[in-house]
């Protein structure tokens, strides 16, 4: 337990909200690069594993950035 | 057809429960391996549903939101979205783009629009006073080997 | 206390559905802008909670799995992990570091040790032959300005 502890330290006090930008900043330049690589659209799966992060956290950082789609995000807050 | 595996999701219609919503129904989905696109028009179309549940189904109390996800066989995913709110007199008006009861907001009476160019399938059925579902039907591409 | 906000989640005891259940949580608490270790530690203690149901409570049938969420006033956080299995006889022993009824796993019988050193609290009621309830709590630190 204290090693699963110390293994998350590095990570210690930096927000969520911040750390799920970077995540998807990352994962939207992976995407893109996939795309150029392969020439189709990557699954979530293929787009954590080329950046080294589970896909659970791919899907949790989706919601941190504003989408392509945005255009039709509603606007409520 | 009977799924292959399903979940249930109740919480207080309340706008930042919004984010959780489509966050959770993506987190279901991904077990189909989809793509960051798929994903996204998924929240997307189910963020729409669940707004109109706040906005229109509980426009004047907060009432609670259910969401059931189905995996069907064939890599089909379905989501029902239902408020106990005040219903929907005339579903096929509603449905009409630029239709809105709510006009002062921005981009209005476009959701049920977007549900239906971002879903395979969109089914609403409603009961005035008693309230309102909404099933989104849409199929994950499946990998090439 | 009334919590400020919550929501319900149940779905099939299925291996598979453990990464959807804590993700769902987890973004559920992101609302309070937790730090990256808080909202890993919330992961991994419903992760060990979820196990657990599926594991023991639903040894040998596939069960649901019943998770309500509360968020109170003081930045806290409530978990609360239920399923209708086979409930545990003598709930003080089962949670000793080390004791497991299954051996044969790996880490076996580390995980009620993992919930109640990554959370505030831990409560876990149960009745044999009605199921177990894991009730986990959190308070999540606040931000600096
Ligand atoms: N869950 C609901 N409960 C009650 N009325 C609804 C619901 N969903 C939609 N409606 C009605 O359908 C109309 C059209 O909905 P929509 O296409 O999403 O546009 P908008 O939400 O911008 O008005 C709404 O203005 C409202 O009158
Ligand atoms: N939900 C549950 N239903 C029935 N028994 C349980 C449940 N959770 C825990 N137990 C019992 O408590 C023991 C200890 O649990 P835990 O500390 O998680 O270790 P492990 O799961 O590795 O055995 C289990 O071996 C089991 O006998
Ligand atoms: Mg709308
Ligand atoms: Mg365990």
């Amino acid at each position: 337990i204290g090693e699963i502890r110390r293994h998350l330290r590095d990570n210690n006090s930096v927000r969520v909200s911040r750390s799920l930008r970077d995540l998807a900043y990352k994962a939207m330049q992976a995407k893109e690069r996939l795309i150029n690589q392969n020439a189709k659209e990557p699954t979530v799966d293929e787009i954590a594993k080329e950046i080294g992060m589970k896909k659970e956290d791919v899907v949790l950082a989706l919601e941190a950035i504003v989408e392509p789609m945005s255009l039709y995000e509603p606007v409520y807050s | 057809m009977k799924p292959i595996n399903s979940m249930r999701l109740s919480f207080e219609g309340k706008s930042v429960n919004e984010a959780f919503a489509r966050t959770a129904v993506a987190a279901f989905v991904t077990q189909l391996d989809p793509t960051i696109e798929e994903l996204s028009d998924i929240r997307t179309a189910v963020s729409e549903a669940v707004t109109n549940c706040i906005v229109h189904g509980y426009r004047d109390r907060i009432g609670t939101v259910y969401i059931t996800a189905n995996i069907l066989t064939d890599n089909r995913i379905t989501i029902r979205i239902r408020d106990k709110g005040c219903g929907i007199a005339d579903i096929e008006k509603a449905m009409e783009p630029m239709f809105t009861t709510a006009p002062n907001e921005e981009r209005a009476g476009l959701g049920f629009a977007v549900m239906q160019s971002l879903m395979d399938k969109v089914r609403v059925t409603s009961k005035e006073g008693r309230g309102t579902t909404v099933v989104l039907t849409r199929r994950i591409s499946c990998k090439e080997a």
